[in-house]
């Protein structure tokens, strides 16, 4: 995927997320990091190992336990002038901060008129499958794509995850990045030293194929290929594109792949109601309907709060369940 | 530079009729500030009368007016210097105008017009209308100024209502905790909409609660312009040129303060609300014997700064600049549709532009008139 | 509509409101109304007027400012046994409570297996249209729509709004009612004095046709029957209904309708992008994909923050532009 | 009832080696009770043991360790009468213990079956994680058992970290308000996983923050069980029974109560973490020689109420409770998928229905095997 001449890294993801931020931190000084356990603890990913020794106190900085705070102090550092990175411990606790990030950093530019801004990036673990307690397994990206304003990002190769991150932090309006932590350490990549940009708004097309397109993002995406793979032994061709910014979508790599196929599957950890496959299917058949051959299959997590992890394999979409969805689009 | 003051004591100088209160020192403000003193508080109370007008004449939306607390905001606001910043809620169009925005654009914002929230060069942020929010922005403004080593002190406003909030919590705590250069200004006016003060906190004093952020409370009579102004000073000085935490203090803060300033709005919550459903014109009656305008106005003519002459000048100057601000604001032509696209990120989306253009074929297709009624 | 034989009142939606607590209030001693200005005020739009005197400080209380408070202790008493009807003054000030409505109000019955719940109906004006300040418009029932665990209603006639309040008031789990403010004193209409309940789950149709269905709800009902009288002057016979309740969503009555006609216009004020358009859309075309004729046109709000009032009638959904897509959809 | 402790003067009863301090009063406590004391910390003790290392054998999940904090848990929880509730957070499992629930609940909480959390007929809310939530749980309740009549007291856990969101705030503010039976229990264990008690608020202490709700804050050893219990009857007390608020109160309420409860946290946040990665031995060490239950013993053996056998039968008995908690745990069958749909809402709705049976298909096409590897 890289085509750099640079030298490279083997990363993680986390590990990318690490030296992504490491790289946005030299280039530019007005970068700090803050949030609950980021500095000394390095993060409870460890995603910000290092940063407070390398960069001190003042740019990596641990924060009272309050996730408001955290976001609305950041909006009021952007809008001085410099371009916060705060951590939300899980995004299942980002919630008592969403009132900044809906009322406020979302929203600071168009009121004010452009006079004020909010470079901020909102980092977060995020989506389910680490047996991990209550509220640390939520998938709400669709609360946040459904707020103008907001950029939403989730990342699934470690190349993409340092290159997506630093388009975000250089980007001027404020983004929220959510990181698949079932995939953290899921398996390396190779990732340049060198800080490069992946383009906000631009979907990857992780498999080609002929017969059919799945759309995903994040921790889905393996699965997603591995469906992909076992259905071809089937003869079955399918697509899978990689979302990777939710908001905003690149419609036309949906538009262009399902032109192509007529088919697709949807798939997503949040719950079905409500959850971003419905805004892909509606998006689809405005744009593509005449060349639809078969209803858009939705693989998603159930209407149900997440469960805790006795259960919680039951609630995750995975390759067999996506497969199934694959095989059954396919013959409809 | 910390005093420490018992948050139970209030700060006064003037007396009701507008006479030094015995063993008060009065303010160091040279006499041509004190005189814009006087007509920025002159302009603010007109400037209310005029926009509650135009609200009902339809001219204007909503309005949430001042009248009565115009000494909290214009001797707060003249307590700064350049380089310092304001974190308004949606009441303090006084400390903004001090601060150097223009009125015209105070009325085009509350005339649904979002280029009246971008104030020119002034270190003013935009309105904010969700309460308590602004207090972390100005937190984390003077956070960020204090980490790039600017020497500014940040002050933020909110209501009595505003120290309910989790964002009030947050925002002093870390103030506290990063001992930040901010001043957090509370207007408390002795209610939010219908709910009185008592009805917030059981806590004695607001004040005290900034205890709980390990600095100082204070309390002052926010009616009396010369003591705002004096604990404002006080307030900016510490923040800049803090020293060591006292013995007697109640944490490692050494930089933020807490201000209460007890004062009462005259009028209507805005222009939507009806006060005469929760409080007696009796209790209205009690607080205008405090209003700020007559009293610096006994003041400065008992010091012979101002006199009939001036009185009247002030008057017509405040007259004339608050018509032609509502001129400026009636003049300015309706902002494009296409504004509201425009402003959303940096640049459009292809999202947006597909969402501009439909737009513009709507309006061509069938017209503004028929589209908008 | 009404068939009751009791004696009815002509009254407004916000009067139905008030009549809805009030006979709800009479039925059962432990509801009770909490809020910012609820009590003697009587609420900013005057929904709770006179039940502070009718019933006492200790059942209709002004709290004070804070949402999450309002909606966190609610939560206690509800599962105390109390059913506490919490207002939130307006829906855009309901973010500061959206973790304790998500994380706690949704998810008490599942986590604690049906030993604690929580029958408790957060009541918030919602919508645009009525120049009012910034963050007094939105229109963000998607993000509710999205949670497990909560129901959401949006009443758009007075006879409805007094028996579905009625119903979410009885009803053992937590919902979130959004009132079309918009509309409370737009029209009256004959309701009766005796309590009553509109069941929670049902749409309503609201006009009958064969050429296209249209779905929407709340305050957008209105244009929506006046584009669809207007198109029937031309011939165009559109299908209107008003879904009533947002989740658990009527599908039934969507696919039915869509099976009849073919064609399907969404209209909602909430911005198109991840609205619940896409949701409606991705139903339909799951269970009718067969029967449908044309693209499912989405008639929304933009995906803008909701603009101050000089530029807000341009924003909102209104007849013409829902005609000119029943049009479009009819032709296409 | 009230008693107006300066929130800087920590209550003491036990010295580091279980005598009395100086001054000091014994709380009024019978033999029995004391050996139930000494029994359930040490009971905690082994179960925080046990669960630990079942957590590392991947018998169970993340689990969050206890030890250190015995004291504070067992002597607050065991201060309260019959109708009394807890509002625990994540990390109360002692607590909850005395109040009915039964280990093998608190195991199947954490190896991830949502059962674990119905805690029968005993009065203690669900776990609670998202931090400081149960705040105002625990005040709403107090509030409806207060309207209703009830006379109960209403104890509320949590976190030094906890003080720092702003539901801590709100919860208070509404405590004091309402003047509900409201006891708040801040198990100050010196850390917020990485985070120390300085970096959550520059405050003096953390009980100084009840002034900011009009309401008294007491500071307690909180590796002192009998201190913990002294503190926490008055709060209860006090709760059900309040005088008026006294002149040097801090506000207006007279029922809730902050205790601030220092102590320590021997062991990780939880098992996912490391503490030396951010803190000393050495200060743990230090901490160490507090421990709560040494003190105890050294306390009831000097009075004659323990001796070698007694607490070696103790120890036995212990050791089986807790294997048969984790025995009762382990052989409970897993939760059915079906559960997952089941408690959503009172009922089952039409797409819950569906999806159930959704799930159904694939296992019976796939197999569980297949669907969950
Ligand atoms: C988060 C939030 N909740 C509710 C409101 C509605 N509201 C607007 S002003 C107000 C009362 C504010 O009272 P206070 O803080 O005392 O300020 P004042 O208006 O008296 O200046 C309320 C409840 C709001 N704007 N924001
Ligand atoms: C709202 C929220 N934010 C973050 C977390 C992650 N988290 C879990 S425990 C913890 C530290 C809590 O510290 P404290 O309140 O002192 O309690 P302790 O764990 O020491 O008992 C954090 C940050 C959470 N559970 N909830
Ligand atoms: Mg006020
Ligand atoms: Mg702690």
């Amino acid at each position: 995927m890289s085509t750099q001449e640079s030298n490279t890294q083997n990363l993680t993801l986390v590990q990318a997320v690490r030296d992504g931020l490491k790289s946005e931190m030299e280039r530019d000084d007005d970068v700090i990091v803050l949030g609950e356990d980021v500095g000394k603890n390095g993060g409870v990913f460890r995603a910000t190992e290092g940063l407070y020794d390398a960069f001190g106190g003042d740019r990596v900085i641990d924060t009272p336990l309050a996730e408001s705070g955290i976001i609305g102090t950041s909006i009021g550092m952007a809008a001085y002038g410099l371009r916060p990175v705060p951590e939300m411990q899980f995004s299942g606790f980002m919630y008592p901060a969403f009132d900044q990030l809906v009322s406020h950093a979302a929203r600071l530019r168009t009121r004010s008129r452009g006079r004020f801004t909010c470079p901020m990036v909102v980092r977060a673990p995020y989506g389910g499958g680490i047996r991990a307690p209550e509220h640390h397994s939520e998938s709400k990206e669709a609360i946040y794509t459904h707020e103008a304003g907001l950029k939403v990002v989730v990342p699934s190769t470690p190349y993409d995850t340092k290159g997506l991150l630093a388009a975000a932090i250089r980007d001027p309006d404020p983004v929220v990045f959510l990181e698949p932590k079932l995939i953290y350490r899921a398996f390396r990549e190779d990732v340049p030293e060198e800080p490069y940009t992946v383009e906000l708004g631009e979907a990857a097309v992780r498999r080609e194929g002929e017969d059919l397109s799945v759309f995903t993002w994040g921790a889905m995406t393996r699965p997603t290929l591995e469906a992909a793979e076992s259905a071809a032994e089937d003869g079955i061709d399918a697509e899978v594109i990689d979302l990777r910014t939710l908001s905003p979508m690149d419609t036309d790599a949906i538009v262009e792949s399902f032109k192509k196929t007529g088919r697709a599957v949807v798939v997503h950890e949040a719950p079905k109601t409500g959850g971003l496959a419905g805004e892909i299917t509606a998006t689809i058949q405005t744009e593509a309907l005449y060349y639809q051959e078969a209803p858009i299959a939705r693989v998603t997590g159930f209407d149900v709060p997440y469960p805790l992890y006795a259960l919680e394999d039951y609630y995750m979409p995975e390759d067999t369940r996506i497969e199934d969805a694959i095989r059954e689009t396919y013959g409809a | 530079m910390s005093t420490h003051r018992d948050p139970r004591d209030r700060v006064q100088v003037l007396d009701e009729d507008g006479g030094v209160r015995e063993g008060a020192t009065v303010p160091d403000i040279d006499e041509d500030s004190l005189t814009e003193m006087y007509r920025e508080m002159r302009l603010a109370r007109h400037f209310d009368r005029r926009a509650v007008s135009l609200q009902r004449q339809g001219r204007m939306g909503t309005y949430p007016p001042l009248s009565g607390q115009e000494a909290a905001q214009v001797g707060s606001a003249m307590a700064l210097a350049d380089e310092d910043w304001i974190f308004p809620s949606y009441r303090e169009h006084a400390a903004a105008h001090v601060r150097g925005v223009g009125l015209d654009s105070t009325l085009r914002y509350w005339m649904g017009d979002e280029r009246g929230n971008d104030p020119d060069d002034a270190n003013v942020f935009p309105v904010a209308v969700p309460i308590a929010t602004q207090i972390l922005h100005a937190t984390g403004a003077a956070w960020a100024a204090d980490l790039t080593g600017d020497d500014a002190a940040f002050l933020c406003y909110f209501g009595d209502g505003a120290t309910s909030e989790g964002d009030f919590h947050e925002g002093l705590n870390f103030a506290g905790v990063f001992d930040v250069p901010a001043v957090f200004f509370c207007n408390n006016n002795q209610w939010a909409i219908s709910v009185p003060r008592e009805r917030q906190s059981a806590s004695a004093t607001l004040a005290q609660k900034a205890h709980a952020y390990g600095f100082e409370g204070v309390l002052v009579d926010g009616m009396d312009p010369l003591a705002v102004y004096q604990v404002t000073s006080d307030a900016v000085s510490k923040a800049k040129d803090p020293g060591p935490a006292g013995d007697d203090a109640p944490g490692r803060a050494t930089r933020p303060t807490l201000i209460e300033a007890i004062q009462y709005r005259f009028g209507a919550h805005t222009t939507a609300d009806d006060p005469s459903v929760y409080r007696d014109d009796d209790e209205v009656e009690r607080w205008k014997r405090k209003d700020p305008i007559p009293r610096l106005e006994a003041y400065l003519r008992e010091r012979g700064i101002l006199d009939d002459e001036s009185v009247d000048a002030i008057g017509e100057s405040v007259e004339s600049e608050v018509a032609s601000a509502i001129d400026a604001a009636e003049r300015t032509e309706r902002p494009a549709p296409a504004e509201m696209f425009d402003h959303v990120h940096a640049e459009r989306t292809e999202r947006l532009d597909e969402q501009a253009a439909h737009l513009e074929r709507l309006r061509e297709r069938y017209g503004d008139e028929e589209l908008l009624e």
